[in-house]
């Protein structure tokens, strides 16, 4: 039990990982994907963060300058947060690219269902190759 | 399992690189927020990957969307 | 002067791309040359890293004045600097070729198409250079987002293709991320030399096991290894002519250069293979690989999609190098990373000319097309030559030294498969070589004679780095032992 | 695609809003030093406030405020003033990126001069987060059409 408690963190991770990755796989809705898409980012958003949490810690602002000595038990780890930063970024421009992908699919065969689509694909299939 | 408890203050992230950037931020980059001097000056080139990447994401959406007659 | 080459061969890719919107703002024809002349610096910059390498030994460079385990920290070595070099030839070359297919293939974009060719380089090169697992994966983003991109303005169903491709894609890296993530609880550190000191006294720990696992899966879809291939086939079949030349030469050659940072950087060798079964499980999932995809290349009546095909089966040479872990398997490996590049750039771009020239990439269309191109058709002969290995052309010593690898390392049944395997691009290959040398053309019956096909050979541009390509494959077979000498043998981990 | 729909009650709020949120965008950018925030943050939000603009009145009026010709030059200039400021610090003579051969130019000590250099660039992140966010949300709420309105 103490097991599950203290590393609550991970827990809670791994399970939004798996919903984002069920949804990834198993939707044939394409829009659909791209969300599971993101929740298994948000997921590994979370398992960063949850890293770089201190006991008793507070946000990595140092809040007296004048002293010379800053005691780093007292402040959380930044990394983790600068990484995520980065990661965010580079997770919403992906996201940007799949909606304008979907935009530009959506244009093409005016439906964004993958079974859809790929009937259409092989409709129009046998009547070019003869 | 070996990972570090929820908070843990002795864990590896937490003691080995990350305490310098706390100590010495103030002395190194004059910058209180050590998020910002840690994304833009240590880790820098991350950064300038990442104006990279949201770059490449506004160019690829205007190559993709926009409409050539 | 020599270490600011390292972070110029990066930068000036990216500022050039800048400069190209702007330029594109007010002229598009400049946009072509900007690209070229971009191109010849990182090569010659490329070049010169390289022999700054081979005389003064591994480079360092602090980005930013931080020393390594605090900022972000370049190193390269013999490795780093032999997969730039190739992949800052084979851009250069591409894109020389790139002019009238994309000026054919996708009117009136060219100048964002020049963009993000050019922001796809960057990342290219970006990743070989750093030596930090973070500023990896964000260049490795870049590099997949352009890559996106590029696939995705290609034709038919090439939107779904590349759709697929991101959601693949962005599992991968979200896998490699996860690693970094856990190798950061186990370690606290980010630079690949801090790392593979730390790490040593951690092997027994759980968390580490994880790590690889992650590592290897997100790496193993990023380079199209043989079961978490799917996406690549449609991809770089629906793809421009252009890109999937660039994308199937580099793109698949950078992940394998990752996994191989990976195994033995990171992780040191005795990990890899010792502690964990993990190249015995690479090499059976490359032998797969190898006959998998080169059955699969039978099969196919579409000559790009049967070139992705094979692709997939080289991926699984390569791999299979690296997997017998002894100083001739891994040679092998990284001799065939530079004549496949070589060889698929080839490849790929006679299917470019063939499309360009007939709008047809079926193998039927390649039909008489030696009385058409002789030229074209002469080098496409020569790199499929070298695919199946026959002796003058490079392809051969690559494969002479997987086969030996293999047979030092006493593993007789990978040594048997390449040879089956390349019994299967044989016969692949010659259903298209038969197409186009022997097959009588489709219009024979209507006409009496074969006079009504004249040369129509394709345009310089195209031309000149075909051929350069060929003559590589003739070539630098020959140099091979020159070039082991002088910077494989240093790349190969110790403990081999 | 987006049909005018016009509402007085919400133009003039959104007409209200738009500068104050502009202005915190510019601080949220400025006091990243000492507070939350940063370049990535303030760009995003100074990028809503066009986004709101776009929503509230429409395209066309929102492009005589920022053309796509001026949006894509901005998107540029970040990346280049981000990568310029490094290639600064390489010329004069320190390694790429760092800031705290600044200190030649600026007459402070090197510790202000990283301090500046970390200003300068979060204004360059700031800059491209802004007009992408823009551009993106242009193109697909437009479907891309909205370049032929213009040309």
């Amino acid at each position: 039990m103490d097991f599950i408690i203290s590393k609550f963190n991970y827990w809670i991770y791994i399970v939004l990982m798996m919903i984002g990755f069920y949804a990834m796989i198993s939707k044939s809705n394409l829009v659909k994907k791209l969300v599971g898409m993101n929740i298994f980012q948000t997921a590994i958003i979370l398992f960063f963060i949850s890293i770089g949490s201190k006991k008793g810690a507070t946000i990595p602002i140092i809040q007296d300058s004048h002293v010379d000595a800053v005691n780093s038990a007292l402040y959380m780890n930044p990394l983790p947060h600068v990484l995520m930063l980065t990661a965010i970024v580079v997770m919403v421009s992906t996201f940007g690219v799949a909606v304008a992908l979907l935009i530009m699919i959506y244009r093409k065969y005016k439906t964004l269902e993958e079974d859809e689509i790929l009937q259409i694909l092989r409709n129009e299939k046998w009547p070019n190759t003869h | 399992m070996d990972m570090p408890d929820w908070g843990a203050t002795d864990s590896p992230p937490n003691t080995h690189v990350s305490p310098r950037y706390i100590e010495k931020s103030i002395e190194e980059t004059a910058t209180p927020n050590v998020v910002t001097s840690l994304l833009a000056d240590y880790r820098g080139y991350d950064t300038l990957g990442e104006t990279t990447v949201i770059f490449t994401a506004g160019i690829v959406c205007i190559l993709l969307l926009r409409r050539y007659r | 002067m020599a270490e600011h080459s390292l972070i110029l061969i990066i930068v000036i890719p990216l500022m050039a791309s800048c400069f190209n919107i702007l330029l594109g703002l007010f002229r598009r024809g400049f946009c072509y040359p900007l690209v070229i002349a971009t191109l010849s610096l990182c090569v010659i910059l490329s070049i010169f890293i390289m022999d700054g390498v081979i005389n003064n030994g591994v480079i360092h460079y602090r980005l930013g004045g931080w020393a390594p385990p605090w900022g972000i920290e370049y190193v390269v070595d013999h490795l780093n600097a032999f997969v730039m070099t190739i992949i800052s030839f084979i851009s250069l070359f591409v894109a020389v070729y790139s002019k009238r297919s994309v000026e054919a293939e996708l009117p009136g974009r060219t100048v964002y198409f020049y963009t993000v060719f050019l922001l796809l380089v960057t990342g290219l090169l970006g990743i070989t250079v750093t030596g930090d697992v973070f500023n990896l994966y964000v260049f490795l983003e870049i590099t997949s987002l352009a890559g996106y991109a590029l696939i995705a303005i290609g034709r038919d169903k090439a939107l779904l293709a590349s759709f697929n491709y991101l959601i693949m894609g962005t599992i991968g890296a979200c896998f490699y991320l996860l690693g970094v993530g856990y190798l950061y609880i186990a370690t606290g550190s980010l630079n690949m030399a801090d790392l593979g000191r730390l790490l040593p006294d951690l092997y027994h720990s759980k968390v580490v096991l994880v790590a690889f696992a992650f590592f290897a899966v997100g790496v193993a879809i990023k380079m199209a290894l043989f079961p978490l291939h799917v996406w690549l086939p449609d991809a770089y079949t629906y793809a421009p002519s252009t890109v999937s030349a660039l994308a199937a030469s580099t793109m698949t050659k950078v992940g394998v250069y990752v996994m191989i940072r990976i195994m033995f950087t990171v992780f040191k060798p005795n990990f890899s293979a010792e502690m964990l079964p993990v190249t015995e499980i690479l090499g059976w999932v490359a032998s797969g690989a190898m006959i998998f995809g080169c059955i699969l290349a039978i099969a196919q009546t579409d000559v790009k999609r049967m070139l992705s095909y094979i692709l997939i089966a080289e991926v699984g040479y390569i791999v299979i190098g690296v997997s017998v872990t002894n100083r001739m398997g891994f040679t092998g490996a990284l001799l065939h990373i530079l004549f496949d590049a070589f060889m698929m750039a080839c490849l790929f771009m006679v299917a470019g000319v063939v499309m360009h020239k007939t709008g047809k990439t079926s193998i039927h269309g390649f039909r008489q097309l030696h009385r058409r191109m002789p030229i074209t058709m002469a080098a496409f002969t020569i790199a499929a030559l070298s695919v199946i290995g026959v002796p003058p052309t490079a392809g051969f010593f690559s494969k002479w030294y997987l086969v030996l690898g293999a047979i030092y390392a006493r593993k007789w049944i990978f040594a048997g498969m390449l040879l089956l395997s390349s019994l299967l691009a044989v016969v692949a290959f010659f259903r298209v070589i038969e197409n186009i040398y022997f097959a009588p053309s489709c219009h024979a019956h209507d006409r009496v004679g074969q006079e009504g096909i004249v040369r129509d050979e394709a345009p310089l541009s195209m031309l000149v780095p075909l051929l350069t390509m060929a003559a590589g494959i003739l070539i630098l077979g020959f140099f091979s032992g020159k070039i082991v000498s002088a910077v494989i043998q240093f790349t190969v981990p110790e403990g081999f | 695609m987006i049909n005018r729909f016009e509402n007085i009650i919400i133009q003039t709020i959104s007409r209200l809003l738009i500068p104050p949120i502009q202005l915190y965008a510019l601080y949220v950018i400025a006091h990243g030093h000492y507070s939350p925030g940063g370049g990535f943050q303030g760009g995003c939000i100074l990028g809503a406030s066009f986004i709101l603009m776009v929503i509230a009145y429409d395209i066309k009026e929102t492009k005589r405020m920022i053309s796509e010709k001026i949006n894509t030059i901005f998107i540029v200039l970040g990346v280049i003033i981000y990568s310029g400021i490094g290639a600064v610090c390489l010329i004069l003579g320190a390694d790429y990126l760092d800031y705290g051969i600044l200190n030649k130019i600026f007459s402070v000590s090197p510790a202000k001069a990283r301090a500046l250099g970390t200003f300068g660039v979060e204004i360059g992140v700031g800059i491209t987060v802004m007009a992408v966010m823009v551009s993106i949300f242009l193109n697909l709420v437009s479907g891309g059409e909205h370049e032929e309105a213009q040309e």
